[in-house]
């Protein structure tokens, strides 16, 4: 697909965020793991080594383990905005679970998508956008085959 | 752009040296030709050519046209007049103050002999003059119409022209323009003119 | 397996009579073939969605994995803000939903006793959050766009202040989940009430110096990128200037037209400058005269108020951070 | 410094301007570069190609143009009817005499670029015979643009005193009779 056919956006930020203070946009992830599946085993090391100091270095998440019969062990992070980003997490060590769960915490929870510009602002000009009268001194007399 | 450097040669000339000839207006009569010391004098010795009726007797004068200061050129020693006043490769077309100089009142060149000019000056001035009436320039310098000849009214205005190299009678268009590689070009200006003194970056481009 | 048989037997119910017969054979057979009944079970579930719509959103608080005690730390810690939780907690709490608990309890059976809810609810928070909001933008305003008016302060505050801007913050800060509240896609108004009371709350529980901090980088950085009549609503620039003008001690503005393009087209454009005592106060384009006059009165004001687009930003530096770096410099050049 | 609002800025920014060019005694080619550029809006910074942002260019006097060397002859149009026997050729004064427009229309035909935008470009191109413009037209006017060839005077158009000024090169004989 052409770049012009993926969605995109512009770059923003979520209610200026860091303008004023920095709110950290995750505030929710589940960890969804099975007791005893082969392929939540790298969960079950996470929940055991990191995932309390996860939540002691991170107060503003709320961290919610749930053990349930299933195959595929996925952590549901939630943002701020509403957005709910899902990621399978089978057949990962531990460190590489620590590694996406920190991931996910920075992240702002926006759409990842085509972002336009890598620099985005609602006024672009400090010195005027351009018109076809820039720099022209106020027209005195009328144009024209009369005026010579 | 000779006038320009006609004009600061003048500048240079008039403060170095006054020298203002008078000469008296004195009539002579045209049939008794008298000689003349050429280059003694700075003043330009042209006769009009003045008729006065008086009832019966028609008494046709030659008076000589004085000029009542003409400052020196910067190189007094040349012959040709172009090399005295340091213009080769100065002067174009445009120069109509300077060619009317070399031409008579019908529009033609003046010999050689008596302008002085050396043989390429005269040349390339002969090929300014030609564009020059081809363009329009010398409305005034044409060939005397016969007595009681009214041209006729043309119902388009004259195609204006510049940079004509042959007359407009002799060329043909070209409907064969050629392949890309060897194309019948239209040639504008004179390489006579090619080395003169130009003020733009780009190059001279003759053949369009 | 289990979730399969329900599906079916749902699918029964909705398919009717003349489907039994097959769906009863599914049912015994339990064959690992190929689902037939799979495709008519799909497309039948499709009509009923497109025929009723999206089912309605539940709130998150009805969704798996919810702790509503760690939920509101986890807030007052996200926002770096020191909240009593006690006082937060009744902040979320709207009227609305203390009347509606109660009548379901009441539907339910329960006697008067046992229905009471013994809960707080954010009333008062309300009352004095909104307050304080309200107090806090207008000092705010006159401390940093000195030159404004009363009536330009006030579009400021009400524009901040309004349903749609503070319904767009706690939407962006999950209050939207956390309030309680008889509906459930909560309406604007009980929202925009919740978040005063959040703001009353922070006020009572931490004082006023950090629900002013609050307020400034929650509220106050919305105004970034905003122009000013986009809040306030003036229809008579001309007026307003001719008053601004008049007050200040300078001769009213004349219009001249600077410049004009295709005038006799449909798509002309005049520039219209405004002269006061024979200098350009500010000129401004339009498609006609009386809007290109209109839009340099509305760039002399903004002039004039210091609202210009290349205004120098404002401050949202925190304070603390000065002590900080100098301590650490003094540690730098100790060691 | 501007503050304009945004809607207003917009309208500033994309209006189209109009160009006047005076083509008395101007070679076709160097009015027909500065028409093209104008016409596509290259001249101006917010240039995209994408973006329809061309101006009006007016011009006046096609009548009097002028060209250099002997093309008034020497250059040919070309043109097929599409007709058996229909090739057509004439010459530039032959072409100026049926249409004093045509030969800069064309020239400009030729310079813009060769896409579906350019019958919308040559629609913006105003071309006018003589110097008498309908009223509307002068209405609309912006800016009339710098003639790219410097007319040079005729001879009888120096005064007297510029004719003084410039001095005497050679001094003829005093017996010498003028023609």
């Amino acid at each position: 697909m052409t770049a012009r056919g993926t969605p995109s956006r512009f770059l923003q930020s979520v209610l200026q965020n860091g303008v004023g203070r920095y709110v950290c946009q995750l505030k929710r992830v589940s960890l969804i793991f099975s007791k005893n599946g082969q392929s939540s085993l790298g969960v079950r090391e996470f929940i055991e080594d990191g995932v309390v100091d996860f939540a002691e270095k991170n107060p503003g998440i709320v961290v919610y383990v749930s053990p349930e019969s299933c195959r595929i062990p996925k952590i549901v992070a939630e943002y701020l905005n509403g957005n709910v980003k899902k990621e399978l997490v089978t057949n990962k060590t531990s460190q590489q679970i620590a590694e996406l769960i920190t991931k996910m915490a920075n992240q702002s929870g926006l759409d990842i998508i085509r972002i336009r510009k890598p620099f985005h602002t609602d006024s672009p000009s400090i010195q005027g956008q351009w018109h076809p009268f820039t720099n022209r001194p106020p027209s005195t007399k009328p144009v024209g085959p009369q005026a010579k | 752009m000779a006038a320009l450097c006609v004009l600061k040669s003048v500048r240079t000339a008039l403060t170095a040296v006054h020298c203002a000839v008078n000469n008296t207006l004195t009539p002579r009569l045209l049939n008794g030709p008298q000689l003349s010391f050429f280059g003694c004098t700075s003043s330009r010795g042209i006769r009009q050519v003045v008729e006065k009726q008086e009832g019966k007797t028609t008494v046709i004068e030659g008076l000589t046209v004085t000029t009542p200061e003409s400052p020196q050129p910067p190189n007094p020693t040349a012959k040709c007049p172009i090399y005295r006043w340091n213009l080769q490769n100065k002067y174009t077309y445009t120069d109509v103050l300077l060619l009317s100089q070399f031409i008579r009142s019908d529009g033609g060149m003046l010999p050689r002999r008596i302008t002085g000019l050396c043989a390429q000056e005269h040349r390339k001035v002969l090929v300014c003059v030609q564009m020059a009436h081809r363009a329009g320039l010398l409305p005034d310098h044409r060939p005397r119409l016969p007595e009681g000849h009214v041209p006729k009214p043309k119902s388009n205005p004259p195609l204006n022209r510049y940079l004509t190299r042959y007359s407009v009678k002799s060329v043909k268009p070209i409907y064969r323009k050629g392949m890309k590689w060897c194309k019948n070009r239209m040639p504008v200006g004179h390489p006579a003119l090619k080395d003169n003194i130009r003020y733009s970056p780009k190059p001279l481009y003759t053949k369009h | 397996m289990a979730a399969c048989r329900t599906l079916l037997s749902r699918g029964v119910l909705t398919l009717g009579i003349h489907y039994q017969h097959v769906c009863r054979s599914v049912l015994v057979t339990q064959s690992r073939e190929k689902k037939r009944w799979m495709k008519a079970y799909t497309l039948l579930m499709e009509r009923k969605r497109r025929l009723e719509g999206p089912p309605p959103p539940t709130p998150r608080s009805q969704q798996p994995n919810w702790d509503y005690h760690a939920e509101v730390e986890a807030f007052s810690a996200r926002l770096k803000e020191r909240f009593s939780t006690d006082l937060l907690k009744t902040a979320f709490v709207n009227p609305c939903y203390i009347r509606s608990e109660e009548e379901r309890r009441r539907s339910l059976g329960l006697d008067a006793e046992s229905t009471a809810l013994n809960l707080r609810d954010n009333t008062e928070l309300q009352e004095h959050g909104r307050k304080f909001t309200l107090g806090f933008l207008r000092d705010w305003c006159r401390e940093n766009l000195p030159s404004l008016p009363e009536d330009g302060v006030a579009a400021i505050v009400s524009h901040l202040t309004g349903s749609e801007v503070m319904c767009h913050i706690a939407r962006n800060l999950a209050v939207e989940e956390l309030a309680m509240t008889a509906e459930f896609p909560v309406p604007e108004d009980v929202l925009q009430a919740t978040f005063f009371a959040v703001i009353g709350a922070l006020e009572q529980s931490s004082g006023s110096e950090r629900a002013g901090l609050f307020i400034r980088d929650f509220l106050v950085t919305q105004l970034i990128d905003k122009d000013l009549f986009d809040m306030w609503k003036v229809v008579n620039p001309m007026g307003l200037l001719v008053e601004e003008l008049s007050r200040r001690g300078a001769s009213p503005p004349e219009p001249r037209l600077l410049q004009s393009s295709g005038a006799s087209t449909v798509l002309p454009l005049y520039f219209v400058g405004l002269y006061c005592d024979k200098k350009l106060l500010a000129h401004g384009p339009g498609e006609t005269l009386s809007a290109a006059e209109d839009e340099a009165a509305r760039v002399a004001l903004r002039k004039l108020f210091g609202y210009t687009e290349n205004r120098k930003p404002f401050d949202f530096s925190t304070k603390q951070e000065q002590p900080e770096t100098s301590a650490v410099k003094e540690a730098i050049s100790r060691g | 410094m501007s503050s304009f609002s945004r809607s207003a800025q917009q309208w500033a920014t994309f209006a189209r301007s109009w160009y006047l060019i005076d083509a008395r005694m101007q070679p076709p080619g160097k009015i027909a570069a500065m028409c093209s550029v104008r016409l596509q809006g290259k001249h101006k910074p917010i240039y995209h190609a994408l973006s329809d942002i061309g101006d009006h260019v007016v011009v006046m006097n096609t009548r009097h143009i002028a060209f250099s060397g002997n093309k008034w002859e020497q250059k040919v149009y070309s043109s097929h009817t599409g007709y058996p026997g229909g090739f057509k050729q004439l010459t530039a004064a032959q072409m100026h005499q049926k249409d004093p427009t045509a030969i800069i229309k064309l020239a400009v035909y030729g310079m813009l670029p060769k896409n579906l935008k350019r019958r919308t470009m040559m629609q913006r191109l105003h071309l006018f015979t003589d110097d008498v413009l309908p009223d509307d037209i002068l209405r609309n006017l912006t800016e009339e643009l710098p003639q790219p060839r410097a007319i040079p005077r005729k001879l009888s158009e120096y005064t007297q005193a510029e004719r003084d000024a410039f001095p005497q090169l050679w001094t003829p004989p005093e017996d010498y009779r003028m023609k």
